[in-house]
């Protein structure tokens, strides 16, 4: 087989953003500080080509003896993963420079990460999953530690590290079994191998699953996300909710769907309880929290628990409400941290979300978005979030999942009270001092994400179309 | 002409509540009274076209609720007995605005006075004139909300507020049965309007009805729980308590509501369901028993009462019982009879009683008063004839309908018949001792008011003395007139279909033909009681202290009118306030909300906190609970749920 | 009917006036604060206005739905239908003629953050009217839940005391209640493959399926009703919210539940219905006798009146599961009835509040010497509380419980005691507050009704009666959806009833 | 006896089981920690390695060449990271990381 | 027992061994090298098996590259061997008892290795007529490029990331700057400040 350049077409959004990214890394390196700023916008301007590179470019095609798969899935996932990563990248900017953190490799480790969830997203093999895995892990790591004069960023740096390779082990561990009771890496050839379920090939998909599972920081495999989210500075911690889970997501039911079709039963089972677990856990271990970014991690945790609703209902349905429920809480996501990002009043940064008191009063426009979005995290009609829901407990009604929806929905009710806590301290309390003036880029994100939240339902069919073809895609 | 009769009441409750104050109390005096009167005269003519031109009729307004197979229209309809209830209604009524006009003169809020009076009329009207029981329900709520405003008229008076909120909700309690009879009635008959009801009614009598679990006599389950309303209106024994405490309205009020009229509502409305009451046996005991018990009992505790008011009102409570010993013998025409004449000297009774009270400058307590017949001669002799009426001395009109009463109770051939004809003679003579120990206490012997008092004491106005007047004429030849029509030969003749009577009902010929004795028996008893109150309140007037001391107990018993109001406190108000209260705190904030939205809470706050301990922060347990998943879910396909 | 979409114009008119507000009023000043009051109230009596055109179209004598709209919404799973029939049409209506007056009653009472008050007030009527006109599951789903928003904010910003517990005791409590009810349409669409209720309503379900959808769609209702023992919500969000809002809460968004018993659990679920109607009456009987003697003990006006309320609901529920014409029809009218007499007693006690900042049944006495109109007023409201013959309040009941005589004596006579207790606690907390010697310093100077109030209390009043001597409109109006849910329930589960229910 | 790949895989499985206990019940220091988790890297060479030759099949050693790779780099960023931890805090003892939890 | 066999157990064994002395014992340099040690025999093992070139690519990079890196590291950090403390032993049972669980039914899984259903089940080496290290060799840079350019990617990664974490110019050291040196003219070394008489101190 002989590779043409031409022939790499497909995959030429990774290609720009690799050369983007070594190109950058020249520029930076020869250039020194003063480079960060031309840095960063041409960063933002690589990713955001990609991203038209990646609407333009074909739907289906498939590279490199099968490891890399470009499909309409893998564009939707694309996308929200540019997204997620131009819109969190385009926030961090200010504050990084306000908080003296600003180093222009910071976009350059972005952009090498993203092209690993890239990557990873459309991961055809093993090998090609565990690479992308890792060089979006890695970018991730060292990041977390971005701010390397904190004791708290580098703990989280650590401990994600520590766990992460952990889970990259258990996860291999889980490559080397598949690859062994199947003999192959491929997707569609474990498919055809994996006819039968054996023990070793179940014991594989556990191992697997497990470090899947990591990435999107599902129960039990989610102890790091509080404590990385709450210590990494706040840009890394929109970076990590944001757009990693998308990608993280994406090969999880890629891999589920391509590879293990006919082992249906088995991988449902551990998902139906890691999904029961993280609902649960999001839930309950979210009240107790004061940090508005630990909150948050605790809030993703529970929103991976239902996204991981559609994908144990293992349906072309489920899929779909995978999809939309992770373009949606994209959305909530950026936008709740574009707040988070602004908390900023005249002696620094603050985290805890006591900090929001009474801003109904000093800021209102922006209370208001952040009502939205805490109503739409919590699931309530007619907002975005609440269709989220509603398409993956479709999926699990249709799979008669129905302990699952049942539980699901009830934890959802305990979760809606620690987002009504925020709106009820927004709205209710008595103000505390103002917070200074948003950034442009922050408030332009809650502008969207906010509208694009409130007003979804007025017309959701692009969006839920879209997520059909991309799950059509997988079967 | 049916409209007129009923609505201009309405009309002038209107105007007067509506406007009252814009126009001035004069005018709504004026407004009220004269409609009133015209609407008496109307009445007047429509009971000579009915009862003697046998001319019924019935007006179809419009549908009130027609849901299902429920159909209830508003509708006058008039036939003999509504006749009847009409004149009493409209003339006492006029008369009583006309009263009040003078009795009143002096309060502040007399538009709303007669506006409610007004009110109060139009319910009766529509009370009386319904064609159907839903309606017939509508003005007895009706009459209960005017009683209820007038009761609390003076409601800066916290006892006038208690007794008019006990007024309403004992009258609820019979209510609650009244509603049941009409949802029974309903299920039995798959209607509430009068006519198709007893054209149904002869079929019922041997049907079964499913009442509370059992299989029970269909009328009679529908009779009783009727009757329950009844009990509650009239102020029968067990649901009379209100009665007594009702006097805290103006004096008129009582005249009216409380004597001659809303009282007597569960009269009418046995002797209208009549063709069902026929059917059961049972039921009309029951009636009979408690009316001669209310008879009795009302009487005794009216011979100890020293407020001039409450005296009138046991022997209310007592006549009531009269005319449901009647009607539980199946004399519903007598009982009828008995509600036309008491209506008229027991509202002359009030009514002079009231004149006394404005004579002696809003005093009550008869203990206070005496030697008045100097004073207020007419008042004195229009009293006199009402008490003679009451204890029914020869050829007033109370000796034609009461001893008839007691007649039938000696002739009828219940159970009860012997127990009523003692108790109902027994009370004869009661009656005779508290009315006349009222007349001595009151106007004869030495006065126990002070000076000034009495001094002052002057005859009414004579917008009071007028009805005084007209109603004394009613007392003394109503009776007389009426006789044959109500208890004579005439009955059926009189109220044709309007009361129904089963072929062997044959009590009012059978009562003909009582033996002398029995005929003269509450005569006699009549005198006793008299003497009796002679002796003690004129010739020895220490006696009945004397008496007091000696029968302590009986005394209290009968003052304290034998314990029901305790009774009852003890048996339903605190338990019901007790249990309110438990239901509240125990049930609600400790039980519901403790364990329900609370608990619930309080209980994720915990699952919450050990989440959250979990959280260490220390590497080796994440990574061990990353271990155990994994291990849990190997062991879980290795032994559970692979295959 | 119509050539132009009146049911979305009627519905979506106060969202305009919502948005009107957002664009045009700025800054928070009088100016400002009087002119984003009367923009809610042209918007809310515009809307009133046209809605009353609904009333002209309407053919009650048409037992399909009326002014039916279309429009793709979420490709299968759910589209943009609106229509009423008779059931929804008063409902419709109560929530337009009641905004108004919430507005007006707000007037002088709301003093800060009016701009959003107005605001919230506004989505809630579209939220509101929309749940009664929605043809479609999901998307009544979506109006149905909608409605916690606003109402969370309103009692959380303008309440008062305890208000952060009680709006959250009302959302979670109601939210919990209706994420099952979510599972149940998701179920519903998987099974009948459309969530058109026009076509719902004539599916027939499997009958294991219809109790798990049965008690799904109860648990959502029953805690809106709100039924015991799921009511205490109910009494701590009516005392802590603002005027208007214990008006909206208890005269239109309690009938949600009522409402969707009646379009939902009746007629797509005949079977579960009739087997679960007993256990229906328990509860109702349990509500109407507990509620009203836990009433007979407050010394908070508003909660004496949010306790009435559980207990008249309990009436409502009662009526509709005797699935006979006349319970039906009189649970229907008891509600919008309930609507009048509870929405006007609530503006009762704001009055009083408005002036004194006490709801303490002992702070007051005596009223009736400085506001005899009111006084007249609060007693014929109080006497429709009551279930006085005459007023609105007497049908409902009457209705209701003449049909449960016929189904189940037991339960009919446990109920009617009901009838005594309410006469109880209503007669004695008014006369407390308005009867009794003027004695308290404070209320000396207390001012009577003014003409705003007047305009809010006396259109109600005037209905109240006026349905009290004349319910026909509205028994004609639902009569012939009635009929339809009642043939239904006969159809299919004849067999049930003939051997659970009738039989105690 | 005959070494087939039963043996090599349980060769594999106790070093990684071992890689993983080193993880969690070490409480000194962090290094110990990413040495562990080297074994467990090790481990899955190992497996794959075997299942490479007795699958006869060559994807499995060059995936384990990744592995290898993969792993060098893991270990630099891991270092780099402790590096800067213990400029930090001072100290690497697993049981100072805790500032943040609950 | 053969010779084949008698080797895999020594190495197996010492492989073994020396990994469980790398979590056990108290000094992380003896751990290093109990590493290395392991990695060591690994390479034997794989040597065995027939995978030379992945043992010594095994012994190149690990022994000769991470485990040098780790003792540096080790060395450099200084810290101070301080006991087993006690939460070892609290928890020593209970970590034991799960990973002995794992590890059982790890044993017994692999145990029961069969070809799975789409393999040939064919025991041969890949292409016997040439070495291991040509055989990845033809696939590396043809077949697996794409990963072998993410390798690529990671490595830099990984390189970025140890420079931004590790690197940092103090602000207080002075540094030897020889170009800077060697640009120095007098101009800049030199500031001459004219004093106006009178002015002075």
């Amino acid at each position: 087989m002989t590779l043409t350049l031409a022939a790499l077409g497909p995959a030429l959004p990774e290609l720009l953003l690799a050369f983007s990214a070594l190109a950058l890394l020249m520029f930076g390196a020869f250039v020194g500080p003063k480079s960060t700023d031309t840095v960063n916008g041409l960063a933002l301007a690589a990713l955001f080509a990609a991203l038209v590179l990646v609407l333009l470019g074909p739907t289906d095609a498939t590279l490199f003896n099968g490891a890399f798969h470009v499909d309409a899935f893998g564009r939707f996932m694309k996308v929200l993963a540019l997204l997620g990563a131009g819109g969190t990248l385009a926030m961090s900017v200010d504050w990084l420079k306000a908080e003296k953190q600003d180093r222009f490799e910071y976009p350059i480790l972005v952009l090498l990460s993203t092209l690993g969830m890239m990557m990873l997203i459309s991961a055809g093999d093993l090998i090609a999953l565990y690479m992308g895995l890792e060089l979006m892990s890695l970018a991730l790591y060292v990041i977390a530690a971005n701010n390397r004069d904190s004791v708290r960023s580098t703990e989280a740096g650590l401990k994600y590290f520590v766990l992460g390779a952990l889970s990259s082990g258990m996860l291999l561990y889980g490559a080397s079994l598949i690859y062994g009771f199947t003999g192959s890496v491929n997707f569609a050839q474990i498919a055809e191998a994996a006819r039968e379920p054996s023990l070793g090939l179940i014991f594989g998909i556990v191992f697997m699953f497990a470090g899947l599972c990591f990435k999107v920081s599902a129960v039990p495999f989610h102890m790091w996300t509080p404590d990385v989210y709450e210590g990494a500075p706040a840009p890394v911690t929109a970076f990590f909710a944001s757009a990693p889970k998308v990608a993280a997501m994406a090969v999880f039911v890629r891999f589920a769907m391509e590879a293990l079709p006919n082992v249906t039963h088995q991988w449902q089972q551990i998902i139906v309880f890691v999904s029961i677990a993280s609902m649960a856990l999001g839930s309950f271990g979210a009240i107790g929290q004061r940090n508005f970014k630990r909150l948050m991690a605790y809030s993703s945790i529970g929103h991976m628990g239902f996204a991981l609703v559609g994908l144990a209902a293992g349906t072309e349905q489920g899929v779909q409400g995978v999809l939309v429920y992770m373009a949606i809480y994209m959305a909530m996501t950026l936008g709740t941290f574009a707040c988070i990002l602004s908390m900023r009043r005249k002696d620094g940064m603050v985290e805890t979300y006591d900090d929001l008191a009474g801003l109904a009063h000093t800021s209102p426009v922006k209370a208001f978005m952040l009502a939205v979005l805490m109503f739409s995290l919590a699931g309530i009609p007619p907002l975005a979030g609440f269709l989220a829901k509603y398409y993956v407990f479709l999926a699990a009604i249709e799979s008669g999942l129905y302990a699952l929806a049942v539980i699901g929905v009830l934890t959802s009710v305990v979760g809606a009270f620690y987002y009504l806590r925020i709106v009820k301290i927004m709205y209710f309390d008595e103000p505390a001092a103002p917070f200074e003036p948003m950034r442009s880029e922050p408030r332009v994100v809650l502008a969207v994400s906010g509208t694009f939240t409130l007003l979804f339902f007025l017309y959701p069919a692009p969006l839920i179309t879209a997520a059909a073809v991309a799950a059509r895609a997988l079967f | 002409m049916y409209q007129a009769i009923v609505f201009l009441p309405l009309v002038g409750f209107l105007i007067a509540g509506l406007f009252g104050r814009l126009i001035g109390a004069r005018a709504s005096e004026l407004v009220t009274t004269g409609l009133l009167v015209i609407s008496a005269f109307f009445a007047w003519i429509v009971f000579f076209q009915t009862a003697f031109g046998g001319h019924d009729g019935t007006v179809e307004l419009f549908t009130w609720m027609a849901s299902g197979k429920l159909d209830v229209t508003w509708a006058i309809r008039v036939d003999t007995l509504t006749a009847v209830m009409l004149i009493l209604v409209t003339t006492v009524s006029s008369l009583v605005h006309l009263y009040s006009m003078g009795y009143m003169h002096e309060d502040p809020s007399r538009p709303r006075f007669f506006a409610y009076l007004s009110l109060f009329t139009f319910a009766m009207l529509m009370l009386v004139t319904s064609d159907n029981l839903v309606q017939l329900f509508f003005g007895w709520e009706g009459v209960g909300l005017a009683s209820y405003l007038l009761i609390g008229f003076w409601y800066d008076k916290p006892s006038a507020c208690a007794a008019a909120m006990k007024a309403f909700i004992v009258n609820r309690v019979g209510d609650f049965g009244f509603a049941l009879g009409i949802f029974a009635i309903y299920l039995m008959t798959g209607s509430v309007a009068f006519e198709q009801v007893f054209a149904a009614a002869p079929s019922l009598m041997d049907k079964n009805i499913l009442f509370l679990g059992h299989e029970w006599h269909a009328p009679t389950v529908i009779c009783l729980l009727l009757f329950i309303g009844a009990m509650g209106k009239s102020a029968q024994l067990g649901l009379h308590t209100w009665l007594p405490d009702a006097m805290e309205g103006p004096t008129p009020v009582s005249a009216l509501i409380h004597a001659a009229t809303m009282v007597t509502a569960g009269v009418f409305m046995v002797a209208r369901m009549s063709p069902l009451f026929e059917l059961s046996p049972i039921a009309l005991n029951v009636v009979l028993f408690v009316g001669a018990s209310t008879a009795f009992f009302a009487a005794t505790i009216g011979c100890v009462q020293n407020d001039i008011k409450r005296v009138i009102a046991y022997s209310t409570c007592s006549q009531l019982g009269y005319m449901f010993t009647a009607l539980g013998t199946g004399a519903y025409s007598v009982g009828v009879f008995h509600l036309l004449t008491h209506g008229f000297f027991k509202a002359l009774l009030f009514l002079a009683a009231g004149s006394v009270i404005t004579a002696m400058h809003h005093e009550q307590d008869m203990r206070h008063m005496g030697g008045l017949w100097r004073k207020i001669p007419f008042t004195y002799a229009t009293m006199l004839i009402g008490g003679l009426a009451l204890t029914g001395f020869p050829f007033t009109s109370g000796y034609f309908s009461k001893d008839a009463i007691i007649e039938t109770a000696f002739v009828s051939h219940s159970p009860f018949a012997t127990y009523a004809w003692v108790m109902t003679v027994a009370a004869a003579a009661l009656t005779a001792f508290y009315t006349w120990r009222q007349m001595f206490m009151t106007f004869h012997g030495k006065t126990r008011a002070d000076h000034h008092t009495f001094d002052h004491a002057h005859e009414s106005p004579l917008t009071m003395l007028i009805p005084l007047g007209v109603l004394s004429f009613g007392a003394l030849f109503a009776g007389m007139i009426l006789y044959p029509y109500f208890v004579g030969h005439d009955v059926d003749h009189f109220f044709r279909e309007s009361i129904f009577m089963a072929s062997d009902n044959k009590i009012l010929e059978e009562m003909h033909h009582i033996p002398f004795w029995a005929k003269w028996a509450p005569t006699v008893m009549m005198a006793i009681g008299f003497a009796f109150a002679y002796w003690m309140y004129i010739a020895n007037t220490a006696v009945p202290k004397a008496l007091a001391k000696q029968n302590d107990v009986l005394y209290r018993f009968l003052l304290n009118k034998w314990y029901f109001d305790e009774l009852y406190d003890f048996l339903f108000v605190r338990p019901t306030l007790w249990l309110g209260n438990f239901l509240w705190k125990q049930g609600d904030v400790r039980v519901i909300d403790g364990y329900g939205p609370n608990g619930v809470s309080a209980r994720v706050i915990d699952v919450t906190n050990r989440v959250v301990r979990l959280q260490t922060g220390y590497l080796y347990h994440y990574a061990f609970v990353m271990l155990v998943g994994v291990a849990a879910f190997i062991t879980w396909f290795m032994f559970g749920g692979a295959h | 009917m119509y050539d132009w979409p009146i049911l979305s114009v009627v519905t979506f008119l106060p969202l305009v006036g919502a948005l009107l507000i957002v664009l045009m009023i700025r800054g928070d000043d009088e100016v400002a604060k009087r002119n984003a009051r009367w923009v809610a109230l042209w918007a809310t009596l515009v809307t009133f206005v046209i809605s009353l055109l609904l009333l002209f179209g309407f053919d009650p004598s048409n037992p399909d739905f009326q002014f039916v709209e279309y429009q793709a919404w979420l490709g299968d799973v759910a589209a943009y239908r609106m229509g009423v029939d008779g059931i929804s049409l008063p409902f419709v209506l109560l929530t337009t003629l009641l905004m108004p007056m919430c507005i007006l009653a707000s007037w002088d009472a709301i003093q800060h953050r009016v701009k959003e008050y107005m605001i919230c007030f506004l989505v809630l009527e579209t939220l509101m009217i929309g749940t009664f006109s929605v043809l479609d599951l999901l998307l009544f789903y979506f109006f149905f839940e909608g409605g916690l928003i606003p109402m969370f904010l309103i009692i959380g910003i303008w309440g008062h005391g305890r208000k952060v517990y009680a709006a959250f005791k009302f959302f979670l409590y109601t939210l919990a209640g209706s994420v099952l009810m979510m599972l149940a349409i998701m179920a519903i669409y998987w099974q009948a493959g459309t969530t058109d209720i026009a076509v719902l309503l004539k599916h027939d379900f499997p009958e294991g399926m219809q109790y798990w959808l049965w008690i799904a769609f109860f648990a959502s209702f029953a805690v809106k009703m709100p039924m015991w023992p799921v009511h205490t919500w109910l009494p701590d969000a009516h005392v802590e919210a603002p005027t208007a809002g214990s008006v909206i809460l208890a005269a239109i968004m309690l009938k949600m539940g009522g409402y969707g018993l009646l379009r939902f659990s009746l007629p797509m679920f005949p079977d579960a219905s009739a087997y679960f109607a007993p256990f229906v009456f328990t509860l109702s009987v349990i509500a109407i006798i507990y509620t009203s003697l836990v009433a007979l003990r407050q010394e908070d006006m508003k909660k004496l009146i949010a306790y009435s309320s559980i207990a008249h609901m309990g009436y409502v529920t009662m009526g509709i599961f005797t699935l006979t014409q006349e319970g039906i029809q009189g649970a229907v009218f008891q509600m919008v009835s309930h609507g009048f007499v509870s929405g006007a007693l609530f503006l009762c006690v704001g009055v009083l509040y408005d002036r004194m900042h006490t709801r303490e049944i002992a702070a007051y006495g005596g009223l009736v010497f400085r506001m005899p109109v009111y006084a007249t007023l609060f007693m014929v409201f109080t006497m429709a509380n009551v279930g006085l013959p005459g007023t609105s309040g007497f049908i409902g009941e009457f209705l209701t419980l003449l049909a449960a005589f016929g189904r189940n004596t037991w339960v009919a006579f446990l109920a009617t005691t009901g009838v005594i207790l309410s006469a109880a606690y209503a007669l004695w907390l008014y006369r407390r507050v308005v009867f009794g010697a003027l004695e308290k310093e404070s209320l000396k100077n207390i001012r009577d009704v003014n003409p705003r109030e007047l305009a809010t209390l006396v259109p109600l009043l005037f209905l109240t009666i006026l349905f009290g001597v004349w319910p026909q409109p509205i028994l004609d109006a639902c009569n012939v959806a009635v009929n339809a849910i009642v043939a239904r329930a006969d159809v299919a589960a004849g067999a049930i009833k003939a051997a659970a229910l009738v039989l105690p | 006896m005959a070494i087939g790949l039963p043996h090599y895989l349980t060769v594999a499985a106790i070093l990684f089981t071992l890689g993983t206990l080193g993880i969690f019940l070490n409480r000194k220091n962090v290094i110990v920690i990413l040495m562990s988790v080297e074994l467990i890297l090790l481990a899955v060479n190992i497996n794959l390695v075997a299942f490479s030759i007795f699958l006869g099949n060559i994807v499995g050693q060059v995936f384990a060449l990744f592995v290898l790779t993969v792993a060098a780099a893991e270990a630099a960023i891991g270092l780099a990271i402790l590096v800067v931890f213990y400029r930090n805090r001072g100290s690497i003892a697993v049981e100072d990381i805790n500032t943040m939890k609950g | 027992m053969s010779l084949a066999a008698l080797f895999f157990y020594l190495f197996a064994g010492v492989a073994v061994a020396s990994a469980f002395m790398v979590i056990s014992s108290r000094n992380p340099v003896h751990s290093v090298l109990f590493l290395i040690l392991t990695f060591v025999n690994a390479s034997g093992l794989f040597i065995l098996i027939g995978a030379e070139y992945i043992a010594m690519l095994l012994i190149v990079v690990y022994v000769g590259a991470v485990a040098v890196l780790f003792l540096f590291v080790v060395m450099m950090l200084d810290v101070d061997f301080v006991e087993l403390r006690q939460g070892f032993l609290q928890y020593l049972p209970v970590g034991v008892l799960v990973g002995m669980v794992f590890l059982a039914e790890l044993v017994l899984v692999v145990g029961s290795w069969t070809f799975g259903a789409g393999v040939t089940g064919a025991v041969t080496s890949a292409a016997p007529e040439v070495s291991n290290a040509v055989a990845i060799g033809r696939v590396l840079y043809t077949d697996y490029v794409y990963f072998f350019q993410a390798a690529g990617f990671i490595l830099l990664v990984a390189m970025i990331g140890a420079i931004v974490l590790t690197l940092r110019h103090k602000e207080n050291v002075k540094r030897q700057s020889i170009p800077v040196q060697n640009a120095r003219t007098k101009a800049m070394a030199i500031d001459v400040v004219k004093v106006p008489s009178g002015k002075g101190l």
